[in-house]
Protein backbone atom coordinates (compact mmCIF):
# COMPACT_ATOMS: atom_id res chain seq x y z
CA UNK A 1 0.00 0.00 0.00
CA UNK A 2 1.33 3.13 -1.31
CA UNK A 3 0.31 6.66 -0.45
CA UNK A 4 2.42 9.88 -1.55
CA UNK A 5 0.30 13.15 -0.99
CA UNK A 6 0.95 16.98 -0.94
CA UNK A 7 -1.18 18.84 0.99
CA UNK A 8 -2.45 22.28 1.19
CA UNK A 9 -4.60 22.21 3.90
CA UNK A 10 -4.38 21.16 7.41
CA UNK A 11 -3.83 17.64 8.49
CA UNK A 12 -4.48 14.84 11.16
CA UNK A 13 -2.40 11.98 11.41
CA UNK A 14 -4.14 10.13 13.80
CA UNK A 15 -6.73 10.01 10.70
CA UNK A 16 -4.20 8.64 8.10
CA UNK A 17 -1.89 6.46 10.00
CA UNK A 18 -4.44 4.21 11.64
CA UNK A 19 -6.37 3.65 7.50
CA UNK A 20 -2.98 2.86 6.85
CA UNK A 21 -1.94 0.20 9.16
CA UNK A 22 -5.36 -1.74 8.49
CA UNK A 23 -4.36 -1.64 4.87
CA UNK A 24 -1.22 -3.69 5.69
CA UNK A 25 -2.36 -6.59 7.20
CA UNK A 26 0.13 -9.39 8.25
CA UNK A 27 2.20 -6.66 9.32
CA UNK A 28 5.34 -7.04 11.51
CA UNK A 29 5.86 -3.64 12.55
CA UNK A 30 4.83 -0.24 11.59
CA UNK A 31 6.93 2.92 12.23
CA UNK A 32 5.56 6.82 11.82
CA UNK A 33 7.32 9.73 12.54
CA UNK A 34 4.98 13.19 12.54
CA UNK A 35 7.06 16.42 11.90
CA UNK A 36 5.24 19.63 13.32
CA UNK A 37 6.10 23.14 12.95
CA UNK A 38 8.32 23.91 16.09
CA UNK A 39 7.45 27.15 18.35
CA UNK A 40 10.48 29.05 17.66
CA UNK A 41 10.50 32.11 19.33
CA UNK A 42 9.44 34.92 17.13
CA UNK A 43 8.10 32.62 14.42
CA UNK A 44 4.46 33.38 13.43
CA UNK A 45 3.97 31.29 10.45
CA UNK A 46 6.07 28.86 7.95
CA UNK A 47 5.53 28.93 4.30
CA UNK A 48 6.29 26.28 2.20
CA UNK A 49 6.46 26.66 -1.52
CA UNK A 50 6.89 24.11 -4.15
CA UNK A 51 7.38 23.33 -8.05
CA UNK A 52 4.59 20.95 -8.60
CA UNK A 53 6.19 19.43 -11.45
CA UNK A 54 9.20 18.18 -9.87
CA UNK A 55 7.93 18.15 -6.06
CA UNK A 56 5.60 15.10 -6.18
CA UNK A 57 7.38 13.18 -8.46
CA UNK A 58 10.07 13.94 -6.63
CA UNK A 59 8.19 12.28 -3.42
CA UNK A 60 7.08 8.97 -5.74
CA UNK A 61 10.92 8.74 -6.94
CA UNK A 62 11.55 8.74 -3.57
CA UNK A 63 8.90 6.12 -2.53
CA UNK A 64 10.75 3.74 -4.91
CA UNK A 65 13.72 4.08 -3.72
CA UNK A 66 12.57 3.20 -0.08
CA UNK A 67 11.05 -0.18 -1.53
CA UNK A 68 14.08 -0.92 -3.60
CA UNK A 69 16.40 -0.17 -0.33
CA UNK A 70 13.86 -1.91 2.51
CA UNK A 71 11.36 -4.58 2.13
CA UNK A 72 8.69 -2.56 3.26
CA UNK A 73 4.23 -3.64 2.89
CA UNK A 74 3.36 -0.45 3.00
CA UNK A 75 4.78 3.48 2.60
CA UNK A 76 2.72 6.68 3.38
CA UNK A 77 4.43 10.07 2.93
CA UNK A 78 2.28 12.86 3.02
CA UNK A 79 3.98 16.15 3.39
CA UNK A 80 2.15 20.24 3.93
CA UNK A 81 2.76 23.23 1.72
CA UNK A 82 1.37 26.22 1.91
CA UNK A 83 1.18 28.31 5.16
CA UNK A 84 1.15 26.45 8.48
CA UNK A 85 1.19 27.95 12.31
CA UNK A 86 3.56 26.54 14.76
CA UNK A 87 1.46 22.97 16.02
CA UNK A 88 0.97 22.38 13.04
CA UNK A 89 2.03 19.03 11.41
CA UNK A 90 4.24 19.10 8.29
CA UNK A 91 4.81 15.94 7.35
CA UNK A 92 3.79 12.41 8.28
CA UNK A 93 6.26 9.32 7.33
CA UNK A 94 4.66 5.91 8.23
CA UNK A 95 6.15 2.42 7.07
CA UNK A 96 5.03 -1.09 7.49
CA UNK A 97 7.32 -3.96 7.33
CA UNK A 98 7.36 -7.48 8.15
CA UNK A 99 10.38 -6.66 10.18
CA UNK A 100 11.07 -3.39 12.46
CA UNK A 101 14.27 -2.84 11.10
CA UNK A 102 13.18 -1.90 7.71
CA UNK A 103 9.92 0.07 8.97
CA UNK A 104 12.60 2.20 11.54
CA UNK A 105 15.44 2.93 8.63
CA UNK A 106 12.80 3.63 5.65
CA UNK A 107 11.25 6.09 8.01
CA UNK A 108 14.86 7.39 8.59
CA UNK A 109 15.73 7.12 5.24
CA UNK A 110 12.87 8.92 3.62
CA UNK A 111 13.03 11.84 6.13
CA UNK A 112 16.74 12.58 5.76
CA UNK A 113 16.20 12.77 1.92
CA UNK A 114 12.24 14.93 2.30
CA UNK A 115 14.70 17.63 4.94
CA UNK A 116 17.24 17.94 2.59
CA UNK A 117 16.45 16.84 -1.09
CA UNK A 118 13.29 16.91 -1.69
CA UNK A 119 11.73 20.54 -3.66
CA UNK A 120 10.47 23.07 -1.05
CA UNK A 121 11.45 26.10 -0.35
CA UNK A 122 10.67 27.37 3.19
CA UNK A 123 10.23 30.86 4.90
CA UNK A 124 9.37 31.84 8.51
CA UNK A 125 6.81 35.10 9.15
CA UNK A 126 9.01 36.59 12.37
CA UNK A 127 7.76 40.11 13.51
CA UNK A 128 5.19 40.15 10.40
CA UNK A 129 8.17 39.45 7.67
CA UNK A 130 8.82 37.02 5.70
CA UNK A 131 12.33 34.90 5.90
CA UNK A 132 13.70 32.18 4.04
CA UNK A 133 15.18 29.48 5.58
CA UNK A 134 18.51 28.17 4.15
CA UNK A 135 19.53 24.12 4.38
CA UNK A 136 21.01 23.48 7.32
CA UNK A 137 24.20 21.82 7.45
CA UNK A 138 22.92 18.92 9.86
CA UNK A 139 20.66 17.63 7.10
CA UNK A 140 23.38 17.29 4.44
CA UNK A 141 25.36 15.67 7.21
CA UNK A 142 21.92 12.94 8.09
CA UNK A 143 21.62 12.82 3.78
CA UNK A 144 25.30 11.41 3.89
CA UNK A 145 24.23 8.45 6.08
CA UNK A 146 22.62 6.94 3.15
CA UNK A 147 25.78 7.11 0.67
CA UNK A 148 26.81 3.17 1.46
CA UNK B 1 11.35 31.92 -9.94
CA UNK B 2 10.94 29.62 -6.55
CA UNK B 3 12.25 30.67 -2.91
CA UNK B 4 14.51 33.76 -2.71
CA UNK B 5 14.61 33.71 -6.49
CA UNK B 6 11.14 34.86 -6.36
CA UNK B 7 11.61 38.02 -3.95
CA UNK B 8 14.72 39.26 -5.99
CA UNK B 9 12.52 39.27 -9.64
CA UNK B 10 9.35 40.35 -7.20
CA UNK B 11 7.62 38.37 -9.06
CA UNK B 12 7.08 34.65 -9.01
CA UNK B 13 6.54 34.39 -12.77
CA UNK B 14 7.60 36.19 -15.53
CA UNK B 15 6.49 36.63 -18.76
CA UNK B 16 9.30 37.10 -21.47
CA UNK B 17 8.48 38.64 -24.85
CA UNK B 18 10.36 36.06 -27.04
CA UNK B 19 11.60 37.10 -30.91
CA UNK B 20 10.22 33.41 -32.62
CA UNK B 21 12.55 33.42 -34.35
CA UNK B 22 15.48 31.74 -32.19
CA UNK B 23 15.33 30.10 -29.34
CA UNK B 24 16.16 31.40 -26.13
CA UNK B 25 19.49 30.72 -24.49
CA UNK B 26 21.62 30.74 -21.21
CA UNK B 27 22.70 34.34 -22.04
CA UNK B 28 19.78 35.25 -23.73
CA UNK B 29 17.68 34.47 -20.79
CA UNK B 30 19.65 36.89 -18.14
CA UNK B 31 20.02 39.47 -20.35
CA UNK B 32 15.78 39.32 -20.43
CA UNK B 33 15.92 39.46 -16.70
CA UNK B 34 15.89 42.36 -14.04
CA UNK B 35 19.93 42.41 -13.05
CA UNK B 36 19.52 41.69 -9.80
CA UNK B 37 18.07 38.01 -10.56
CA UNK B 38 20.75 37.84 -13.46
CA UNK B 39 23.50 38.34 -11.69
CA UNK B 40 22.44 35.72 -8.66
CA UNK B 41 21.68 33.28 -11.34
CA UNK B 42 25.61 31.97 -11.76
CA UNK B 43 25.25 30.43 -8.78
CA UNK B 44 26.08 26.96 -9.30
CA UNK B 45 23.64 26.05 -6.82
CA UNK B 46 20.99 27.49 -8.74
CA UNK B 47 19.39 24.81 -10.99
CA UNK B 48 17.07 25.47 -13.95
CA UNK B 49 14.72 23.27 -15.37
CA UNK B 50 12.27 23.51 -18.37
CA UNK B 51 8.58 22.57 -18.67
CA UNK B 52 9.41 20.44 -14.61
CA UNK B 53 12.38 18.66 -16.13
CA UNK B 54 15.69 19.61 -14.89
CA UNK B 55 18.60 20.45 -17.34
CA UNK B 56 21.97 18.96 -16.23
CA UNK B 57 23.75 21.75 -17.76
CA UNK B 58 21.71 25.35 -17.21
CA UNK B 59 24.37 26.95 -19.13
CA UNK B 60 23.09 24.59 -21.99
CA UNK B 61 19.70 26.12 -22.10
CA UNK B 62 17.16 26.44 -25.21
CA UNK B 63 13.96 27.75 -24.75
CA UNK B 64 11.06 28.08 -27.05
CA UNK B 65 7.93 30.35 -27.08
CA UNK B 66 5.75 28.63 -24.52
CA UNK B 67 8.01 27.05 -22.36
CA UNK B 68 8.34 27.08 -18.63
CA UNK B 69 11.67 28.05 -17.47
CA UNK B 70 12.11 27.21 -13.49
CA UNK B 71 14.95 28.93 -11.81
CA UNK B 72 15.69 26.48 -8.40
CA UNK B 73 17.56 28.13 -5.50
CA UNK B 74 18.73 25.55 -3.32
CA UNK B 75 16.31 23.82 -1.55
CA UNK B 76 15.28 24.77 2.61
CA UNK B 77 13.93 20.91 2.59
CA UNK B 78 10.43 20.16 4.49
CA UNK C 1 6.28 13.03 29.60
CA UNK C 2 7.27 9.64 30.37
CA UNK C 3 4.30 6.72 30.17
CA UNK C 4 5.69 3.12 30.69
CA UNK C 5 3.44 0.71 31.23
CA UNK C 6 2.84 -3.40 30.75
CA UNK C 7 -0.84 -3.91 30.10
CA UNK C 8 -2.34 -7.41 30.15
CA UNK C 9 -5.03 -6.03 27.94
CA UNK C 10 -5.76 -5.50 23.83
CA UNK C 11 -4.90 -1.84 23.52
CA UNK C 12 -5.08 0.83 20.44
CA UNK C 13 -1.84 2.40 20.14
CA UNK C 14 -4.21 5.19 18.23
CA UNK C 15 -5.84 5.94 21.84
CA UNK C 16 -2.03 6.34 23.40
CA UNK C 17 -0.49 8.29 20.36
CA UNK C 18 -2.90 11.02 20.23
CA UNK C 19 -3.09 11.95 23.81
CA UNK C 20 1.15 11.23 24.22
CA UNK C 21 1.48 13.70 21.43
CA UNK C 22 -0.88 16.27 22.94
CA UNK C 23 1.40 16.10 26.33
CA UNK C 24 4.24 17.29 24.67
CA UNK C 25 3.60 20.73 23.24
CA UNK C 26 5.75 22.40 21.19
CA UNK C 27 7.82 19.11 19.93
CA UNK C 28 9.50 19.37 17.24
CA UNK C 29 8.37 15.36 16.04
CA UNK C 30 7.48 12.37 17.22
CA UNK C 31 8.40 9.04 16.14
CA UNK C 32 6.14 6.18 16.47
CA UNK C 33 6.64 2.73 16.41
CA UNK C 34 3.85 -0.79 16.91
CA UNK C 35 4.68 -3.96 16.36
CA UNK C 36 1.85 -6.15 15.70
CA UNK C 37 1.95 -10.54 16.59
CA UNK C 38 2.79 -11.13 12.87
CA UNK C 39 0.78 -13.89 11.16
CA UNK C 40 3.48 -16.66 11.06
CA UNK C 41 2.37 -19.65 9.12
CA UNK C 42 0.32 -22.17 11.44
CA UNK C 43 0.67 -19.47 14.39
CA UNK C 44 -2.53 -19.67 16.63
CA UNK C 45 -1.46 -17.36 19.65
CA UNK C 46 1.33 -15.98 20.96
CA UNK C 47 2.16 -15.44 25.33
CA UNK C 48 4.35 -13.08 26.62
CA UNK C 49 5.25 -14.17 30.36
CA UNK C 50 7.07 -11.64 32.45
CA UNK C 51 8.66 -11.30 35.63
CA UNK C 52 6.65 -8.28 37.25
CA UNK C 53 9.84 -7.37 39.97
CA UNK C 54 12.10 -7.44 36.79
CA UNK C 55 10.35 -6.71 33.99
CA UNK C 56 8.32 -3.03 35.08
CA UNK C 57 11.39 -1.54 36.48
CA UNK C 58 13.46 -2.69 33.38
CA UNK C 59 11.38 -0.68 30.80
CA UNK C 60 12.04 2.52 33.60
CA UNK C 61 15.47 1.53 33.63
CA UNK C 62 15.91 1.64 29.79
CA UNK C 63 14.05 4.75 29.70
CA UNK C 64 15.98 6.30 32.16
CA UNK C 65 19.03 5.52 29.68
CA UNK C 66 17.33 6.61 26.35
CA UNK C 67 16.70 9.88 28.64
CA UNK C 68 19.88 10.23 29.16
CA UNK C 69 21.35 9.26 25.82
CA UNK C 70 18.70 11.54 23.60
CA UNK C 71 17.89 15.14 23.57
CA UNK C 72 13.99 14.54 24.61
CA UNK C 73 10.49 15.89 25.09
CA UNK C 74 8.59 12.66 26.06
CA UNK C 75 8.75 8.92 25.82
CA UNK C 76 5.65 6.31 25.68
CA UNK C 77 6.55 2.53 26.24
CA UNK C 78 3.62 0.25 26.61
CA UNK C 79 4.07 -3.49 26.20
CA UNK C 80 1.80 -6.10 26.22
CA UNK C 81 2.22 -9.51 28.53
CA UNK C 82 -0.37 -12.60 28.14
CA UNK C 83 -1.68 -14.24 25.20
CA UNK C 84 -2.37 -12.42 22.05
CA UNK C 85 -3.42 -13.46 18.88
CA UNK C 86 -2.10 -12.63 15.43
CA UNK C 87 -2.35 -8.76 14.00
CA UNK C 88 -2.87 -7.33 17.83
CA UNK C 89 -0.30 -5.10 18.95
CA UNK C 90 2.29 -6.38 21.22
CA UNK C 91 4.23 -3.34 21.72
CA UNK C 92 4.25 0.39 20.84
CA UNK C 93 6.92 3.22 21.40
CA UNK C 94 6.95 6.53 20.91
CA UNK C 95 9.44 9.52 21.75
CA UNK C 96 8.94 13.11 21.15
CA UNK C 97 11.37 15.18 20.69
CA UNK C 98 12.21 18.96 19.36
CA UNK C 99 14.51 16.98 16.59
CA UNK C 100 13.62 14.19 14.44
CA UNK C 101 17.20 12.43 14.81
CA UNK C 102 16.46 12.55 18.82
CA UNK C 103 13.10 11.17 18.03
CA UNK C 104 13.54 8.06 15.42
CA UNK C 105 16.97 7.18 17.28
CA UNK C 106 15.23 6.50 20.85
CA UNK C 107 12.54 4.30 19.42
CA UNK C 108 15.08 2.65 17.51
CA UNK C 109 17.48 2.00 20.75
CA UNK C 110 14.33 1.57 23.15
CA UNK C 111 12.85 -1.42 20.76
CA UNK C 112 16.25 -2.76 20.10
CA UNK C 113 16.31 -3.10 24.07
CA UNK C 114 13.17 -4.20 24.27
CA UNK C 115 13.56 -6.80 21.98
CA UNK C 116 16.47 -8.81 23.25
CA UNK C 117 17.04 -7.90 26.25
CA UNK C 118 14.23 -6.59 28.27
CA UNK C 119 12.37 -9.36 30.90
CA UNK C 120 10.61 -11.13 28.18
CA UNK C 121 9.65 -14.99 27.63
CA UNK C 122 7.79 -15.62 24.80
CA UNK C 123 5.81 -18.70 23.28
CA UNK C 124 3.89 -19.97 20.19
CA UNK C 125 0.94 -22.11 20.17
CA UNK C 126 1.05 -24.00 16.99
CA UNK C 127 -1.38 -26.81 16.48
CA UNK C 128 -2.91 -26.54 19.99
CA UNK C 129 0.80 -27.24 21.30
CA UNK C 130 2.93 -24.02 23.05
CA UNK C 131 6.34 -23.38 21.99
CA UNK C 132 9.11 -21.80 23.12
CA UNK C 133 11.07 -18.63 21.60
CA UNK C 134 14.68 -18.75 21.57
CA UNK C 135 16.27 -15.29 20.98
CA UNK C 136 17.20 -14.67 18.31
CA UNK C 137 20.51 -13.70 16.97
CA UNK C 138 19.43 -10.52 15.02
CA UNK C 139 18.12 -9.49 18.24
CA UNK C 140 21.79 -9.21 19.52
CA UNK C 141 23.47 -7.77 16.79
CA UNK C 142 20.82 -4.99 16.59
CA UNK C 143 21.74 -4.45 20.28
CA UNK C 144 25.72 -4.26 19.35
CA UNK C 145 24.78 -1.27 17.89
CA UNK C 146 24.21 0.58 20.76
CA UNK C 147 27.75 -0.21 22.28
CA UNK C 148 29.55 2.69 21.50
CA UNK D 1 10.55 -20.32 37.42
CA UNK D 2 10.02 -18.45 34.09
CA UNK D 3 9.83 -19.44 30.29
CA UNK D 4 11.25 -23.03 29.78
CA UNK D 5 12.22 -23.26 32.94
CA UNK D 6 8.63 -23.75 34.27
CA UNK D 7 7.79 -27.03 31.96
CA UNK D 8 10.98 -28.63 33.16
CA UNK D 9 9.92 -28.28 36.64
CA UNK D 10 5.77 -28.70 35.77
CA UNK D 11 4.94 -25.80 37.61
CA UNK D 12 5.09 -21.55 37.34
CA UNK D 13 5.94 -21.90 41.51
CA UNK D 14 7.03 -24.74 43.78
CA UNK D 15 7.29 -24.47 47.53
CA UNK D 16 10.13 -25.70 49.11
CA UNK D 17 10.15 -26.72 52.79
CA UNK D 18 12.78 -26.08 54.16
CA UNK D 19 14.69 -26.21 57.83
CA UNK D 20 14.46 -22.77 59.52
CA UNK D 21 18.23 -23.40 60.82
CA UNK D 22 20.70 -22.60 58.29
CA UNK D 23 19.94 -20.38 54.74
CA UNK D 24 19.26 -22.44 51.82
CA UNK D 25 22.84 -22.34 49.42
CA UNK D 26 22.83 -23.10 45.54
CA UNK D 27 23.75 -26.80 46.26
CA UNK D 28 20.84 -27.36 48.49
CA UNK D 29 18.57 -25.10 45.89
CA UNK D 30 19.69 -27.92 43.35
CA UNK D 31 18.87 -30.43 45.59
CA UNK D 32 15.62 -29.64 46.50
CA UNK D 33 14.49 -29.52 43.08
CA UNK D 34 13.86 -31.69 40.29
CA UNK D 35 16.10 -33.55 38.70
CA UNK D 36 15.49 -32.02 34.98
CA UNK D 37 15.40 -28.58 36.28
CA UNK D 38 18.35 -29.15 38.68
CA UNK D 39 20.85 -29.72 35.51
CA UNK D 40 19.28 -27.18 33.46
CA UNK D 41 20.58 -24.66 36.36
CA UNK D 42 24.40 -24.86 35.76
CA UNK D 43 23.79 -23.38 31.84
CA UNK D 44 25.59 -20.11 32.83
CA UNK D 45 22.90 -17.91 30.77
CA UNK D 46 20.35 -18.75 33.23
CA UNK D 47 20.13 -16.29 35.98
CA UNK D 48 19.24 -16.57 39.37
CA UNK D 49 17.11 -13.70 41.51
CA UNK D 50 16.20 -13.44 44.94
CA UNK D 51 12.71 -11.22 45.98
CA UNK D 52 13.51 -9.31 42.43
CA UNK D 53 16.81 -8.73 43.22
CA UNK D 54 19.40 -10.47 40.12
CA UNK D 55 22.30 -11.78 41.88
CA UNK D 56 25.62 -11.26 40.38
CA UNK D 57 26.62 -14.35 41.17
CA UNK D 58 23.84 -17.24 41.33
CA UNK D 59 26.06 -19.94 42.90
CA UNK D 60 26.93 -17.85 45.76
CA UNK D 61 22.79 -17.84 46.64
CA UNK D 62 21.87 -17.68 50.51
CA UNK D 63 17.82 -17.86 50.83
CA UNK D 64 15.92 -17.63 53.91
CA UNK D 65 12.19 -18.96 54.66
CA UNK D 66 9.52 -16.90 52.84
CA UNK D 67 12.02 -15.65 50.03
CA UNK D 68 10.73 -15.65 45.99
CA UNK D 69 13.79 -17.07 44.34
CA UNK D 70 12.77 -16.49 40.35
CA UNK D 71 15.11 -19.19 37.94
CA UNK D 72 15.38 -17.03 34.80
CA UNK D 73 16.23 -18.28 31.43
CA UNK D 74 17.34 -16.23 28.69
CA UNK D 75 15.19 -13.95 27.53
CA UNK D 76 13.30 -14.50 24.15
CA UNK D 77 12.37 -10.56 23.80
CA UNK D 78 9.52 -8.40 23.79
Amino acid sequence: MRDIRLLDQMFLPGMLIGPFTQANPGLGGVCTFVGEVRYDEGVEALELTHYEPLTLPGMHALADRAFERFTLMGLLMVHRVGQMRPGEPIVCVSAAALHRRDAIDAVDFCMDHLKSAAWFWKREKRGGEWHWIEPREQDHSDLARWQS
Amino acid sequence: MLGKLADLAQAATIDLPLPMSKPLDWEGLKAALPSALAEALDDPRIRVAINGALLPNKTKLQAGAGDEIALLPPVSGG
